[in-house]
C-alpha cells in the first residue's frame, strides 16, 4: 500500500509568512507538497472556526503562520491571535482534539529557510499521527454515504 | 452562474519547468463557473495582458483567475488589466503556482496537482468576490518631523521649502543633535557648526516650520494623511516671548557644578542653562532636579536678576494636539554607555574617554577651546590610542553590526590629534578599516602616511592604570598576534552607535515597527528604505541604522520627496480592503449586539459606536460602525466578533471558507 | 414575614423599582423564577438553599425589560453576571437594583457597579470542587478518552438550545450558529454539528463565562457543557490574569494583550 | 380487529428481544444513560429500562428522527444531479418498551404527516413500525394524560401492549393485525388470559385535572389575551426543549449540508419556541415576542390542531414540564386557561 500524503493547510499573514513563502520560492528551497497555503491580511483575521472547517474538511493537519511579536504589520494583531490560540488550544485538547495537528510559527519576510523546515517538519509530524481519524468519523462527508431511510 | 476565466502563466520556464500548466487549463476548465481557460507563455507581458483582456470582453467574464507568479509581485498588475477591459479590479485573483508550487517542488504529477488546487480554490473564492470600489480620504497637508538632528532639519527644510506646513519635534532644549556637538567633519574637515547652525537658524526663522523644543510626542492616532498627535511641551520654567535670552541668569544661577551634558560630562552647567552658544532657539531652561529653588524651595535668584521677568517657576507641561498628513522619524543615534567596556576602564579611569568626548576636546567651543587636555589632569598626551569597534561588531557584546562611521571619525581624531599635538604619537587598534565612500579612502591613508598615524590591527583585550600611565593589551594580528603593550597617555574608544534611549517606545507610539537592535525597520532593505510598515511614517537618517552626516542628508531628503509626494494630491486613494458591520431592514438593524469587545482589538481605534434612533430621537440600538478611512484591514475585529456581524473585504468569512472547502475537497 | 418579602414590598410599594425578579415555589420540589410586580404579589417570594438559578439572564429579556425598573435576587453568579454584562454595554450603572442574600438571612441591597465590584473584591468565585474533580479527572485522560468522552456526551444533544438560551452572556440577537453565509455550524444535531457548536460557544464564552452553572441545569439531556468553559477559566486567570465579571469597566482578555504573554507552542 | 388477552411470563421477555433480532428485526427501546432515558437500538432486554417513568425523549423519533436525510446531490459542471431517499429502503422495526402517551401521540403525527402532500418518508416509517407499549404502573405530578383523553393504560396506537399484572405475569393485549402477526413469533411464550381481568388495577392513578373540551374552547377564545400568554411566559427562556421531547411536535425545517462538490439534504427538528422560527428574510417576525411564540405553542395544540385535524395535540405526558429550565408547567398553564372566564362568542 503506498504511503499516507497527508493533507495539510497553511493559514499564514499576507505581510510575513507569505512573504517568507515567496522567498522560499525565489531561493528555490525545496519543501513537501502536502501544504496549500490560504492567504490572511493578518493572523488576527484567523478565526478560530476555520480552523475547525478545515479538520472537517478533511485537513490532517494544519499550520498557522505569522509575523514575529512586534513585527506586526498591523503593529498588534499577531499578539491578538496569540492570545486566541493559548485558549483555543486549551479548549481543543479539553474537547479530545489532538492539538499538535495543529502548528503554530512566527515566520517573517526573511526567513524563507524556516518556512520550508517548518513545513517539512509539520509534514513528517503528521505523517506519524497518520489520519486524522477521529475527526473524519464524524465529518459532514459522512452523511453522504450513509444508507438512506433509518428509524434512527 | 459565474462565468469566470482561468489564466495560467508558464513564466516561460520558471512555471512550466515543473508544472504541466497545459493540464492544469484544461482540468480547472471543467470546474462549475468557469467559462474560460488557458494557459500562456508570459501572462504579464503586453500580449499575455491582451489576451486576458480580451477574453473578458468575447466570453463577458465576471471573474479572473491569474495562475503565475506571487500576487505580491503582480496583483496591481492584473487588476489594472481587469479594470482597462471594464471588469471591476477586485474580482480579480491570482494563484501563487511559482513561488509556492513550481519552484519549491520537484517535476511530478503532485506538483502539477498542486498547481490545480491552487487555481480551484482561487476560482471558488472568486466566485465569492465583490466588486469594490476604492476609498478616497482627504489628506491634511502638514508634516510632523520628530528629532531635531541634522536629518531632521534636512527632512524639515525640504518638505517646508516645497511650500508644505512642518512642525518639528525636538526632546532637548535645543536642535542640532549629535553633529551640533562635533568638531570638523570627515573627510573635508570644515567645522561642524559652521555648516550646521545656518541651517539652524533657517528652521527657528522658516515662515512654514513650527519648532516645538523640549517635548516629546505622547500619542499618535488616526492613519496616513491624518493623524492626530499630542505633543507634550515639557515645562522650561520661562516663558519664551518675554525672555530675551540675554543669559544673565545662566550666568549668575548659584549652582554651577552640573555636569555638562553637551559636553559630554567634561565641562560643567548651571541649573538654568542654554546647552550650547549656538544653540536655538537660544533661550535657557530650568533643570528641574537639579535647581535649587525646586529642591530646596528657596533662590529664585534668576528671579531676581531677570530684566524682563520671565522666569515661571509654577509652569507646567502643556499638551499641543496637531493633525498632520504624515511623519518624517528622525530621533537620531546613541552611543554605548560606559558600562559596557569594564575590561577598557571606560568610567572608571577618567583618561579613557569616547568618540564624542574627543569631538568636545577638539572643538573649538569646547571645554578646553580646542586644546587636546586629558580629563584627569588638564596635560597634553604625548601618547594616545584610538580603539576601533569598541562594541561594533562584537556578539559577545551583543552587537553583531558594523557601525560603520567609526573607521571614519577614528582616523579623522587621529589626524585632529596630530594637527593640534604635533610631537604626538597617535595608536589606532582596528580590525578592518571600513573606508567605502567618496574621498574616504584617500581620507585614512592621509592619516597614515601623511600624519604617521600606527595603525594596527587587532583587538584591544585590556586597560589598566600603571603609575599614572594607561597600560593598552593587545595583539598584532599582521604581525603573527604578536602582543603589544603601549602605555598611553589617553585612550579614545570608538564605541558602537546603538539605537536611540526610548526608541522602543516611541515606535510602539507611532506604530512603527523595529528591528532586534531596536532601530526603526524600513518596509522594505532596498527599494522601501525610507518608507516604514505604517503607511505616511517615514524614516530619515540614524534612527533607523548607524549613519553618517553625508548618509542621513540623503535619507532625510528622500523622506521629504515621499512626503511631498503624498502631499501632491488632495485626496489619497486607498484599497477597499476595509472591515464593514453588516446592516439589516429593522428591527434587527444588524446582528452586532454593541458588546463593543471588538473596540479595543482594533490597532487604528477604527471602530465608532452608531446610535440608530427612532423619529422621536430615542436610540433603539447603539451598534458598531467601522471607519473606514482608519481600517487598515487587518481583521482582527472580524476573527473576534461573535455574531459575525463584522466581515472583511477581500477575506470575508464566505471567502475563506470557500476557500478551505475547495482546498480540501479534490 | 421574611426580611426579602419586607424589603421588596417596601421597594415596590416607594415606586423604587417596578418589578423583582425572584423566586417562588415551582413544580414538585423546584423553584422557578417569579416576576414580582405589586407589593400583594410579594408574598409568594422565597429564599432558600435550593434557590441557585441565576437569575441575571432575565435582565436582557425584551418583554420583562418593558415592564420598568428592574430588581432582582442576585447570587454571587448573578452579580458577577451584571458585572460581565455592564463590560459589554449591555447594562448601564444604576439600572437595575440588585438584593443579595447574606448568610444570615439578611439582604444587602447594591444600586450601583461599584458597590458590587467591592463585594466581589471580597468573595470566593471560584467553581465548586466537585466540578473541578470533574475536569482534573478528564485532563488526567488521554486525549482520545477524552475525545470519546465528549462525543458520548454530544451524541445526547439534540440542539434545544437551552444551554445558550439558559446562559446570560448568550444574549446576541443572531448567534454564530444562525449564521448561514457561510454556515459555520451545521444546524443539524449530529456529531459534527453538536460538536461544532459547543466548540464555539465555548469559545465565545472564554473569559467571559461567569461559572453559574445554567447551561448544564438547563440541558435536558443532562451534558455536563459547563466543564468546557469551566475548565478555560484557569488557564485565562494564570495567564492573563483576567476573571470574567468582576469589573464593570474590565477589558475582555481576548480583546487585549500583553506583549510578553507565555506560550510553548509557536515555534 | 377483536382485541385477544395474553400472558406472558417476566423470565419469557428476553426471549422476545432475540427472537426479534435473530429474525433481523431493529428494536428500538429505553435505556438508561446517567440520568437520561434514551430510545435507542438496543441487541437484548438487559439494560432496557422497562422501570423508567418514561424516556426522556419522545418515541417519536422512530419514524420522526431529530436528523434525517432527504436527498443527495452532486455538482456538475452546468446543473446538480440530485437522488432523494427512497422511503421503502426502511427496514420492520419495533418499538419496544415505551409508554401508552408514547404510542398514542403518534395519532398527532400520523394526522400531520397524512395531510396530502402526504409525507412518504414518515409514514412509511410509521408503517413499518410495531409498537409494544408498556402501560404505567407509576405516574409523577408532570403527568396529566388523563385529562387530554389519555391513560395509563391507553391502548389507542399501540399494537401490543403489556402490563405487569404480578411479579412473574405481564398481560399482553393484542390490538392490531401487525400486532397479532409480531406476536406469532412468540406464541409459544403465550397462553390464554382470563377475559375478566381487570387490567386498571395494575394501572397507576392519574387524576383529572382539567376538562379538555373547555380547555379547547377557551384556547380557541383567548388568542387576544395577550396579559394571559405574557404572564405564563415571562419566564420563558425560549429555547425548544419543549418541542424537541414532545410526542407530537412535527415542526420541521430542511438544511442543506453541502462542500464543493456534493451535498445532502437534511430534514431537522424546529421548534416554534425559537426567535428565528418565524423571522423572515426582510427582517420582520409576526412573532416577535416570546409569549406570542408560547401563545402558538398552545393554540398549536388545542386550538389549530382540534379544528383542523381533529385531534388534540397533547398526550399530557407532561416531558416538556420535566424538560423544562425555567419549570414552565403545562399542566398547570392548562388549567389555569381552563378554569379563566371567557365569553365564547
Amino acid at each position: 500500500m503506498q504511503e499516507f500524503e497527508p493533507k495539510i493547510v497553511a493559514f499564514v499573514c499576507n505581510w510575513c509568512t507569505y512573504a517568507g513563502a515567496d522567498l522560499t520560492g525565489t531561493s528555490r528551497i525545496k519543501y513537501s507538497a502536502n501544504v496549500k497555503i490560504i492567504r490572511f491580511p493578518c493572523t488576527g483575521r484567523i478565526d478560530f472556526m476555520i480552523l475547525m472547517k478545515a479538520f472537517e474538511n478533511g485537513a490532517d493537519g494544519i499550520i498557522v503562520s505569522g509575523c514575529h511579536p512586534n513585527d506586526c504589520h498591523y503593529s498588534t494583531g499577531n499578539f491578538h491571535a496569540r492570545r486566541r490560540w493559548i485558549v483555543f488550544r486549551n479548549l481543543l485538547n479539553f474537547a479530545g482534539i489532538e492539538t499538535d495537528r495543529i502548528q503554530f510559527s512566527w515566520v517573517s519576510a526573511a526567513e524563507g529557510f524556516k518556512w520550508a523546515d517548518v513545513v517539512n517538519n509539520t509534514v513528517k509530524k503528521i505523517k506519524e499521527f497518520g489520519p486524522n481519524e477521529s475527526y473524519k468519523q464524524i465529518a459532514v462527508s459522512t452523511l453522504f454515504n450513509e444508507e438512506g431511510a433509518t428509524h434512527e | 452562474m459565474s462565468r469566470i476565466g482561468v489564466f495560467v502563466c508558464h513564466c516561460g520556464e520558471n512555471i512550466s519547468a515543473t508544472v504541466d500548466c497545459e493540464k492544469v487549463a484544461r482540468i480547472t476548465g471543467e470546474l462549475k463557473g468557469v467559462e474560460f481557460a488557458t494557459d500562456y507563455k508570459y501572462m504579464c507581458s503586453d500580449p499575455g495582458q491582451t489576451l486576458l483582456k480580451e477574453a473578458i470582453k468575447e466570453h463577458k467574464l465576471d471573474g479572473v483567475v491569474v495562475a503565475a507568479c506571487s500576487p505580491r509581485m503582480h496583483e496591481p498588475t492584473f487588476r489594472k488589466a481587469c479594470a482597462e477591459a471594464g471588469l471591476n479590479p477586485f474580482l480579480c485573483e491570482m494563484s501563487n503556482i511559482r513561488e509556492h508550487c513550481s519552484w519549491v517542488h520537484p517535476k511530478d504529477d503532485l506538483t502539477t496537482e498542486k498547481a490545480q488546487d491552487l487555481v480551484r480554490v482561487m476560482v471558488e473564492k472568486v466566485k465569492k468576490n465583490k466588486a469594490l470600489n476604492s476609498i478616497k480620504v482627504p489628506v491634511t497637508k502638514t508634516a510632523l518631523v520628530i528629532g531635531g538632528g541634522i536629518a531632521g532639519i534636512q527632512a524639515a527644510l525640504d518638505i517646508a521649502n516645497c511650500g508644505h506646513k512642518v512642525i518639528m519635534v525636538e526632546k532637548l532644549p535645543s536642535i542640532g543633535g549629535h553633529m551640533s556637538q562635533l568638531s570638523e567633519t570627515f573627510p573635508t574637515l570644515d567645522c561642524s557648526q559652521c555648516i550646521l547652525t545656518p541651517r539652524m537658524v533657517e528652521i527657528a526663522q522658516h515662515p512654514n516650520i513650527t519648532l516645538h523644543t523640549f517635548s516629546e510626542v505622547e500619542s499618535v492616532d488616526g492613519f496616513i494623511g491624518n493623524f492626530t498627535v499630542n505633543i507634550r511641551k515639557k515645562s522650561k520654567s520661562i516663558d519664551e516671548h518675554d525672555c530675551t535670552g540675554c543669559g544673565l541668569c545662566t550666568t549668575k544661577c548659584p549652582q554651577k557644578k552640573i555636569p555638562n551634558e553637551f559636553e559630554r560630562g567634561l565641562g560643567f552647567r548651571p541649573a538654568i542653562y542654554v546647552p550650547f552658544p549656538q544653540a536655538v532657539p537660544n533661550k535657557p531652561v530650568i533643570d528641574r532636579e537639579n535647581c535649587t529653588y525646586y529642591i530646596k524651595g528657596k533662590c529664585k535668584v534668576c528671579e531676581i536678576v531677570c530684566p524682563t521677568k520671565a522666569i515661571r517657576f509654577d509652569q507646567e507641561d502643556e499638551i499641543v494636539e496637531v493633525a498632520v498628513g504624515a511623519i518624517v522619524l528622525a530621533t537620531g543615534f546613541d552611543v554605548l554607555k560606559s558600562d559596557y567596556f569594564p575590561e577598557y576602564g571606560y568610567g572608571k579611569y577618567k583618561d579613557v574617554i569616547d568618540g564624542l568626548q574627543f569631538e568636545r576636546l577638539a572643538s573649538a567651543s569646547g571645554p578646553t577651546q580646542g586644546e587636546i587636555r586629558r580629563p584627569s589632569d588638564g596635560q597634553i598626551p604625548k601618547k594616545i590610542v584610538f580603539v576601533a569597534c569598541a562594541g561594533s561588531r562584537d556578539p559577545a557584546k551583543g552587537i553583531e553590526y558594523c557601525s560603520k562611521i567609526c573607521c571614519m571619525y577614528t582616523a579623522k581624531h587621529a589626524m585632529l590629534y596630530k594637527h593640534k599635538v604635533h610631537d604626538g604619537t597617535p595608536y589606532v587598534f582596528y580590525m578592518d578599516i571600513r573606508a567605502g565612500g567618496k574621498m574616504y579612502e584617500e581620507f585614512v591613508r592621509r592619516t597614515i602616511v601623511e600624519d604617521g598615524t600606527h595603525y594596527v590591527r587587532g583587538r584591544v583585550s585590556t586597560i589598566y592604570e600603571k603609575n599614572g600611565k594607561l597600560t593598552v593589551k593587545g595583539a598584532d594580528t599582521l604581525m603573527g598576534g604578536i602582543p603589544i603593550e603601549i602605555e598611553a597617555d589617553m585612550v579614545v574608544l570608538a564605541t558602537a552607535g546603538v539605537a536611540n534611549h526610548g526608541a522602543e517606545e516611541l515606535a510602539q507610539t507611532v506604530h512603527v515597527s523595529y528591528d532586534a537592535y531596536k532601530f526603526f525597520a524600513e518596509a522594505h532593505p532596498k527599494l522601501k528604505p525610507v518608507e516604514t510598515n505604517t503607511a505616511g511614517i517615514f524614516l530619515a537618517g540614524a534612527c533607523q541604522a548607524p549613519k553618517d552626516i553625508p548618509e542621513s542628508v540623503a535619507a532625510a531628503s528622500g523622506a521629504a520627496v515621499k512626503v511631498a509626494a503624498l502631499f501632491s494630491n488632495d485626496l489619497l486613494t486607498r484599497d477597499p480592503l476595509v472591515a464593514v458591520v453588516n446592516r439589516q431592514a429593522p428591527p434587527v438593524y444588524s446582528s452586532c449586539v454593541g458588546c463593543f469587545l471588538c473596540q479595543s482589538v482594533c490597532p487604528y481605534q477604527a471602530i465608532e459606536r452608531e446610535e440608530i434612533k427612532n423619529r422621536n430621537g430615542e436610540i433603539i440600538k447603539t451598534l458598531a460602525r467601522v471607519n473606514e478611512g482608519l481600517c487598515q484591514g487587518c481583521g482582527t475585529c472580524v476573527a473576534l466578533c461573535r455574531t459575525k456581524a463584522i466581515d472583511i473585504h477581500g477575506y470575508s468569512s464566505q471567502q475563506v471558507y470557500t476557500e478551505v472547502m475547495a482546498l480540501l475537497n479534490d | 414575614m421574611s426580611d426579602l418579602i419586607k424589603k421588596v414590598t417596601q421597594l415596590l410599594s416607594d415606586k423604587t423599582i417596578d418589578v423583582f425578579i425572584g423566586y417562588e415555589k415551582g413544580s414538585a420540589d423546584r423553584i422557578r423564577a417569579t416576576f414580582t410586580r405589586t407589593p400583594e404579589q410579594a408574598g409568594k417570594l422565597i429564599f432558600d438553599a435550593s434557590c441557585t438559578q441565576n437569575l441575571a439572564g432575565f435582565l436582557l429579556k425584551h418583554e420583562v425589560k418593558k415592564l420598568g425598573k428592574l430588581g432582582i435576587l442576585a447570587n454571587v453568579s448573578a452579580l458577577r453576571s451584571i458585572m460581565q454584562l455592564a463590560s459589554e454595554f449591555q447594562i448601564k450603572d444604576g439600572e437595575v437594583l440588585a438584593l443579595f442574600p447574606n448568610a444570615d438571612n439578611s439582604f444587602t441591597e447594591f444600586t450601583d457597579f461599584h458597590s458590587i465590584e467591592a463585594y466581589l473584591e471580597t468573595t470566593d468565585v471560584g467553581i465548586k470542587s466537585e466540578e473541578q474533580e470533574m475536569i482534573t479527572r478528564l485532563e488526567a485522560m488521554t486525549v482520545l478518552e477524552r475525545w470519546a468522552f465528549w462525543n458520548k456526551e454530544f451524541e445526547k444533544c439534540i440542539k434545544c438550545y437551552a444551554c445558550r438560551a439558559a446562559c446570560p452572556m448568550c444574549y446576541c440577537h443572531r448567534c454564530t450558529t444562525d449564521v448561514n453565509q457561510p454556515q459555520w455550524i451545521p444546524v443539524a444535531s449530529h456529531e459534527l454539528g453538536n460538536l461544532d457548536y459547543h466548540l464555539m460557544r465555548a469559545m465565545h464564552l472564554a473569559g467571559r463565562c461567569v461559572n453559574c452553572g445554567e447551561c448544564a441545569n438547563a440541558c435536558p439531556m443532562d451534558i455536563p457543557l459547563n466543564l468546557l468553559t469551566y475548565q478555560l477559566i484557569k488557564p485565562i486567570h494564570d495567564t492573563f490574569g483576567a476573571t470574567a465579571g468582576m469589573k464593570a469597566d474590565a477589558v475582555y482578555a481576548l480583546s487585549t494583550y500583553k506583549p510578553d504573554d507565555k506560550e510553548n507552542f509557536i515555534i | 380487529m377483536e382485541k385477544e388477552l395474553k400472558i406472558l411470563k417476566y423470565t419469557d421477555l428476553p426471549k422476545l428481544i432475540e427472537r426479534f433480532r435473530s429474525q433481523g428485526y431493529p428494536v428500538l427501546a429505553p435505556i438508561r444513560k446517567d440520568k437520561v432515558v434514551e430510545i435507542e437500538l438496543v441487541e437484548s432486554l438487559e439494560n432496557v429500562a422497562l422501570d423508567a417513568l418514561l424516556s426522556t425523549q419522545s418515541a417519536k423519533k422512530a419514524a420522526f428522527p431529530k436528523v434525517e436525510k432527504v436527498l443527495d446531490f452532486t455538482f456538475g459542471k452546468a446543473d446538480v444531479k440530485q437522488t432523494a431517499v427512497n422511503p421503502e429502503e426502511c427496514k420492520e422495526t419495533i418499538l419496544f418498551g415505551v409508554r401508552p402517551c408514547d404510542a398514542s401521540g403518534f395519532k398527532s403525527l400520523d394526522a400531520i404527516f397524512g395531510e396530502t402532500p402526504k409525507d412518504e418518508l414518515y409514514l412509511k416509517k410509521k408503517e413499518k413500525t410495531t409498537i409494544i407499549s408498556f402501560s404505567c404502573p407509576i405516574a409523577d405530578e408532570y403527568c396529566f394524560c388523563t385529562s387530554v383523553g389519555g391513560g395509563p393504560g391507553n391502548t389507542a396506537g399501540s399494537d401490543l401492549q403489556f402490563t405487569g399484572i404480578s411479579k412473574e405475569e405481564i398481560l399482553v393485549e393484542i390490538l392490531t393485525e401487525k400486532g397479532a402477526k409480531l406476536a406469532t413469533m412468540f406464541t409459544d411464550l403465550l397462553i390464554d388470559a382470563k377475559s375478566d381481568i381487570d387490567k386498571s388495577k395494575f394501572l397507576a392513578d392519574v387524576k383529572v385535572v382539567f376538562d379538555v373540551n373547555s380547555v379547547v374552547e377557551k384556547t380557541t377564545a383567548s388568542f387576544n389575551n395577550t396579559a394571559l400568554w405574557l404572564e405564563q411566559s415571562l419566564r420563558c427562556i425560549g429555547c425548544g426543549a419543549c418541542a424537541f421531547v414532545c410526542p407530537t411536535c412535527a415542526c420541521f425545517d430542511f438544511q442543506d449540508e453541502q462542500n464543493t462538490k456534493k451535498g445532502v439534504r437534511l430534514r431537522l427538528w424546529d421548534s416554534c419556541g425559537f426567535s428565528l422560527f418565524t423571522l423572515h428574510t426582510s427582517g420582520h417576525n409576526p412573532r416577535e415576542v416570546q409569549s406570542q411564540r408560547w401563545r402558538q405553542r398552545i393554540m398549536h395544540k388545542f386550538a389549530y390542531m382540534p379544528e383542523q385535524l381533529h385531534v388534540v395535540g397533547c398526550e399530557g405526558c407532561g416531558r416538556c414540564s420535566r424538560a423544562c429550565p425555567v419549570d414552565m408547567n403545562i399542566k398547570e398553564h392548562l388549567t389555569e386557561i381552563g378554569s379563566q372566564i371567557v365569553l365564547i362568542a
